[in-house]
């Protein structure tokens, strides 16, 4: 149900050649093994969710992913894993890396190193008609749902608060969520105004539900592939993401999902927001 | 001081006092023998109203106990009305069910305080001189646990009697004593009775019977048997049943 | 009201009958209608709340993905509880100990265990390759070690689970059977060894049976927690019966139906387990008989009257 | 091994004194020095293991987001634990009544509660406006009704929490305070009703105070679990201590760090706890004595003895 | 059967049994008798190993029991020999301590079937004539708490006779009892003595003593102060401790 714009479905599957540069970066260990450990976070449609009744994982993500794999010649084991448990999984080595729509951060990179695959913007959403009039120049004093830890909580929000401050109103007030669901709940049962999170995210979101709108799209900004310092894998993906960039399958895996103005045109690597 | 006419109590289909008719002199003390389960324990707890009863009339000091009279008919009388009923009547149980939880004067206490909602100070006095009475002033602050049978069932007396009753009732006070301890209890009965405290007691002690009562009932099968002085109901038993049940005890 | 009456007999005069009528209780009546009225009253208004989409409910009562959900919650509650009850009673004997180290060990583990959550404790499971890659059996202080196994491959996030939840309960068992322990009364013990048993006989024959019945109630809330809790083991990425309503609400945005759904099961499933609690509260309180103590005691004695004859030697 | 000896002078002409030497218990010995060796070798490893990043531990522990958590999760706890106990003792009180339909009530409740999982009760009590979006006293099947206010403000996401855990934890601690109550011996109340006593003060007075020799063991553990499981209110955007450390590290990648502060916040709350526990088993132990009974009553009689001469009259 | 020479038995600081020497005939019965707290019970308990001693030799049937002779000196048994050595003792305890959530029947087939491990049926086929014996043959399926006093006391002697022992220990075996009660048990105690069981027997029924002991041993203060028939120690006691405590325990 709810699923007419086909974004519940999978994409047809994608594949690429292998990258020889890519693979020749590749450290023994990996390159032994023939498999990379890909984490991906629990379900977050359309970015990443389970297809339909199945335990099979499908999104925007798990298509990068796969490229990334064919890229490097190796074969993809996915591995949904809890953000809680994602951190310290790359710790433990139970993967090789993570795609999992992650902005690099300054203080994320004391943790992980970050390979940038695709931009995405914040968006705000809103009840269809806007009645509240929101955008992002007119925030202050609501009551704003975002997602915890998220960019939006941690780089955004304290800009827009100070914009407010400066201007002599009141600042946001923060509602923090664990997903989307319930930030839309609540904008449901009329607790916020106004839910303030990834834009591929909220888009998905407002398209199963038409109670609900996007007024406003802002500061689209890239999203990196999460790999554990020091683990020689930095190199490799970056030189696969590059190949990738330039193929005509990433085109179609961003179109698969509505996405493909957010294609990004170098795969950068450790360039903090 | 207790008058019961036509009382009957049946448990189910089980009738466990079938007519009872019964009076206790202001004063005196009765002691009810029988066989187990003759109903004795059952007619104290009913006159305590610890149990419901089917009819009868249950006066108390002249005054009608667990029913009102309403048009002509006994109604069971408000919860209310039946606890401060119970204030006027101190019961002893053969287990002596003190409050494990409470020291042995909070034991006393409990009542006066809690339910009879008289000042503290005033009522600890009264409560130490009761436990003096009872020969347990040095045991004030031990917990029922810390004390033997006999001391703890003396203990259970001076609870009935801070509550300062017209009337007590025993249930088989010593029948959970070792010998030895026997005799500390009878003690303190016998002088509860010398000083005039109207007493009902369910008891296998004959010899008690004999020295202390003044009225023994026979019961069994949930009716009077033979009830009169202790010379004439142990001495001199009119009924076979009686004689009896005597003899198996004597043995 | 208590006032003075007169005799028996003057009171008997002003009586048609000695029959005491037992007065009517209202409030308890009342009382029992009002709660009537209030769950009718409830079930009503959610059967006809459109706000709860009653079609959609039924349509996903049985959808497969709900269905492996139930089975997954089903099997971490029966593994999990198993052994958490049996590493329980082996905490709670050595709780118990004589020996102060033995006991303090004991102490150690419910503490830890109890205090840090299940979360963490998943976590730390399901990650112990990060902080110990390779399980091996060693001295430690740098000593030499055996290895077992590439911790990543031994422990699954399925045995991560079992794991956690398991040595999590334990802790919460070991508190309970302690306590029913400590209920039983001393001479049982006594009477055990006088016929010759040994420690071990005589938990397992004598103690244990009895604390049962003491024990069963707390264990049935603890199954109940546990069956609901295994939606945490959902952050090692296993879908159980809450987590799997969660998978589907998370594509199609009906989520208050999909959480009736879930309720619906849990319901069923508690309701089981409610019955199965109340049948061992039955089984393991034959011989103790809870409430009507009294009754049964006194009329058991009546019984034992009328085979008196016999009965006499 | 016992095998005839013969007569005491033969046996004592073999022996160089009467004295019985204890045996030595090698094996408690030797379990508590295995016990011990694990407790140091898994604290030194602990402590020595980079992984762990004590240093980012301690620049956390005191950070002010999670004393906040802190300071949530211990409101959360006192707060709907203290009304989970009273609800919990009514609906032991009612669960155990004589009248069938109140007995009843108190099931159904206790059926519903446990049998839902608390998420979901959260959900719905924060999103009541969803169904109801005005609460309103009246009667149903479209009887006339008076609205009492509009859900959103009057459903706080405090108060949703506050009234979710207190609902789910009543149903628990009615099933443990309700066994409490019946492992209260008869006799105890025939004699608080010899005294006067009315049902309720019967029940306050006499009943719950010995009860709760029995009850406090498993209500310590609902009080732990409580503890951790006000994690659960973050879906109502609550956070307590488990959620703001899950805030910090979402945002900086230290979860191991991390968590470790919230277990480290987690043991500390849960020993107090249990302390507290200790001294209210002790309490309501008096004069019930637990594990050491015979000792006890035995030398209290000895102490009787030494007082017998104006003891006996 | 038994012989006891220099026990001692001390509970921290307390010295309980200072230094009992007793010796009991196979065959024959012995009651103990002595005031509260003279360490009665406790003897009872070192002899079957319920308690450690301190000092002394403990001779069960000529074997040495709960401890070995270890190069000149005594050595606490180990835990597997002590209970084995319980099996050839029975013991009755004062009150009862039947397993409650057993039947009769169970409770007395518990010890061979589970402790000796015989076959159940040949068992069963035992303890339904034990229960016969004492008068219970239609109580097998009965659960403790459905019975009186003196069923379950007399239950519990079926319980020590099952494990067929040597000796068997009672604990004051009546106090426990109402009166009416008290006969039941002491008539199934005097046909095992006329049986020729070994009996060591606490009690205060010295009618029961008179009748049926061949020894009455009288303790005081940890130490065995009087011993002998039934006639010397009850009907003409030698010493003033002995007189001071037969006049109360008589009075
Ligand atoms: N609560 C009850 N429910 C059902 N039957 C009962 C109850 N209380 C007593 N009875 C029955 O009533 C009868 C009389 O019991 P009661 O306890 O009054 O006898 P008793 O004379 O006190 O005997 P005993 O000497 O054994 O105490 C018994 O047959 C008993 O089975
Ligand atoms: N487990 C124990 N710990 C400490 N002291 C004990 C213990 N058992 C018994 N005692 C002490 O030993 C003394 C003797 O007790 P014991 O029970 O043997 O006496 P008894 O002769 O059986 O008395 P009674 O007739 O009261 O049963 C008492 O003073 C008692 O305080
Ligand atoms: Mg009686
Ligand atoms: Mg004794």
């Amino acid at each position: 149900p709810g699923s007419e714009t086909g974004a519940g479905e999978a994409a047809e599957p994608v594949s690429i050649d292998a990258v020889p540069e890519a693979v020749a970066l590749l450290p023994e260990s990996i390159s032994d093994a023939g498999v990379l450990r890909v984490a991906i976070p629990t379900n977050e449609p359309p970015t990443q969710f389970y297809r339909e009744g199945t335990q099979e994982m499908t999104g925007l993500n798990p298509d990068i992913a796969a490229l990334v794999a064919d890229a490097l010649g190796l074969e993809l084991e996915v591995v949904v894993s809890n953000f809680d448990s994602i951190i310290p999984g790359l710790a433990a080595n139970r993967f090789d890396m993570t795609v999992s729509s992650m902005t690099p951060t300054v203080e994320r990179m004391e943790a992980l190193d970050f390979v940038e695959y695709v931009n995405m913007g914040s968006a705000l959403v809103v009840p269809t008609g806007n009645p509240d009039r929101i955008a992002f120049d007119a925030l202050c004093g609501k009551r704003v749902a975002v997602l915890t830890g998220s960019y939006q909580l941690t780089v955004q929000i304290p800009d827009l608060d100070a914009a407010c401050t400066a201007a002599g109103q009141d600042p946001l007030e923060i509602q923090q969520f664990q997903d989307t669901r319930q930030a839309i709940s609540s904008l449901a049962s009329d607790r916020s105004d106004v839910v303030y999170a990834d834009g591929p995210i909220l888009s998905y979101a407002t398209l199963q539900n038409p109670d609900f709108e996007v007024a406003e799209e802002n500061n689209v900004a890239p999203v990196g592939i999460g790999i554990t310092k020091g683990t020689g894998m930095t190199e490799p993906v970056e030189a696969a993401m590059t190949a990738i960039i330039e193929s005509p399958e990433y085109g179609s895996v961003l179109s698969a999902y509505g996405l493909e103005s957010m294609a990004v045109t170098e795969a950068r690597v450790n360039v903090a927001q | 001081m207790i008058e019961i006419r036509g009382l009957r109590k049946s448990f189910r289909d089980n009738v466990v006092l079938a007519d009872v008719s019964l009076s206790v002199e202001a004063g005196s003390v009765t002691c009810l023998i029988g066989p187990s389960g003759s109903g004795k324990t059952t007619l104290l707890r009913c006159v305590n109203r610890l149990e419901t009863i089917d009819a009868g009339i249950l006066l108390v000091d002249g005054q009608l106990v667990g029913a009102e009279r309403r048009r002509g008919r006994l109604v069971e009388a408000r919860p209310g009305a039946i606890a401060r009923s119970r204030t006027q009547t101190g019961m002893v149980f053969q287990r002596f069910n003190l409050f494990p939880h409470r020291t042995a004067l909070e034991n006393v206490m409990e009542g006066p305080v809690h339910v009879l909602r008289r000042p503290r100070g005033e009522v600890q006095a009264e409560a130490e001189r009761l436990l003096e009475r009872v020969g347990l002033a040095h045991k004030t602050d031990a917990y029922p646990q810390e004390l033997s049978g006999g001391q703890q069932q003396r203990i259970a007396i001076a609870r009935a009697l801070a509550m300062q009753p017209k009337l007590l009732l025993f249930d088989e006070p010593t029948s959970a004593l070792d010998p030895e301890l026997v005799g500390e209890v009878l003690a303190v009965m016998k002088d509860l009775a010398a000083e005039g405290m109207t007493m009902l007691v369910v008891t296998h002690e004959l010899g008690f019977a004999r020295e202390a009562a003044d009225q023994v009932v026979f019961m069994d099968g949930g009716v009077v048997v033979e009830s009169g002085t202790p010379e004439s109901v142990i001495g001199d038993p009119q009924q076979d049943r009686t004689r009896a049940f005597l003899s198996r005890v004597l043995a | 009201m208590m006032h003075t009456v007169g005799t028996p007999t003057q009171v008997q005069s002003t009586l048609t009958s000695l029959e005491v009528q037992p007065r009517k209780r209202w409030l308890p009546l009342l009382g029992a209608a009002v709660v009537v009225f209030i769950v009718v009253a409830g079930l009503w208004d959610v059967a006809t709340n459109e706000r709860f989409r009653w079609p959609v409910v039924f349509e996903y009562l049985f959808n497969p993905q709900i269905l492996s959900g139930v089975g997954l919650t089903l099997t971490l509650t029966v593994v999990s509880m198993t052994f958490g009850i049996l590493l329980g009673i082996v905490l709670a004997i050595m709780r118990l100990a004589k020996n102060p180290t033995i006991s303090m060990a004991a102490g150690a583990y419910i503490w830890f265990f109890r205090g840090t959550p299940l979360l963490v404790q998943l976590i730390f499971w399901y990650n112990i390759a990060a902080l110990y890659p390779v399980i091996a059996l060693g001295l430690p202080f740098g000593g030499p070690s055996v290895a077992i196994g590439e911790a990543n491959v031994l422990i699954t996030p399925l045995t991560a689970a079992l794991l956690g939840l398991a040595l999590n309960e334990a802790a919460y068992m070991a508190e309970i059977i302690r306590s029913g322990i400590q209920a039983v009364d001393e001479g049982q013990r006594d009477a055990g060894r006088a016929i010759g048993m040994t420690d071990a006989k005589l938990m397992w024959r004598v103690v244990l049976p009895q604390a049962m019945r003491i024990v069963i109630p707390p264990t049935g809330n603890q199954v109940i927690s546990m069956l609901k809790g295994t939606s945490l083991v959902s952050v090692l990425a296993i879908s159980d019966l809450l987590y799997s309503a969660q998978i589907i609400y998370a594509l199609n945005y009906q989520t208050i139906p999909l959480l009736l759904v879930a309720c619906a099961w849990y319901l069923l499933l508690t309701s089981i387990l409610t019955a199965v609690q109340g049948r061992l509260e039955v089984r393991y309180g034959r011989g103790f008989q809870p409430r009507p103590q009294r009754r049964f005691r006194r009329s058991a004695r009546a019984a034992v009257r009328t085979g008196e004859q016999e009965d006499r030697r």
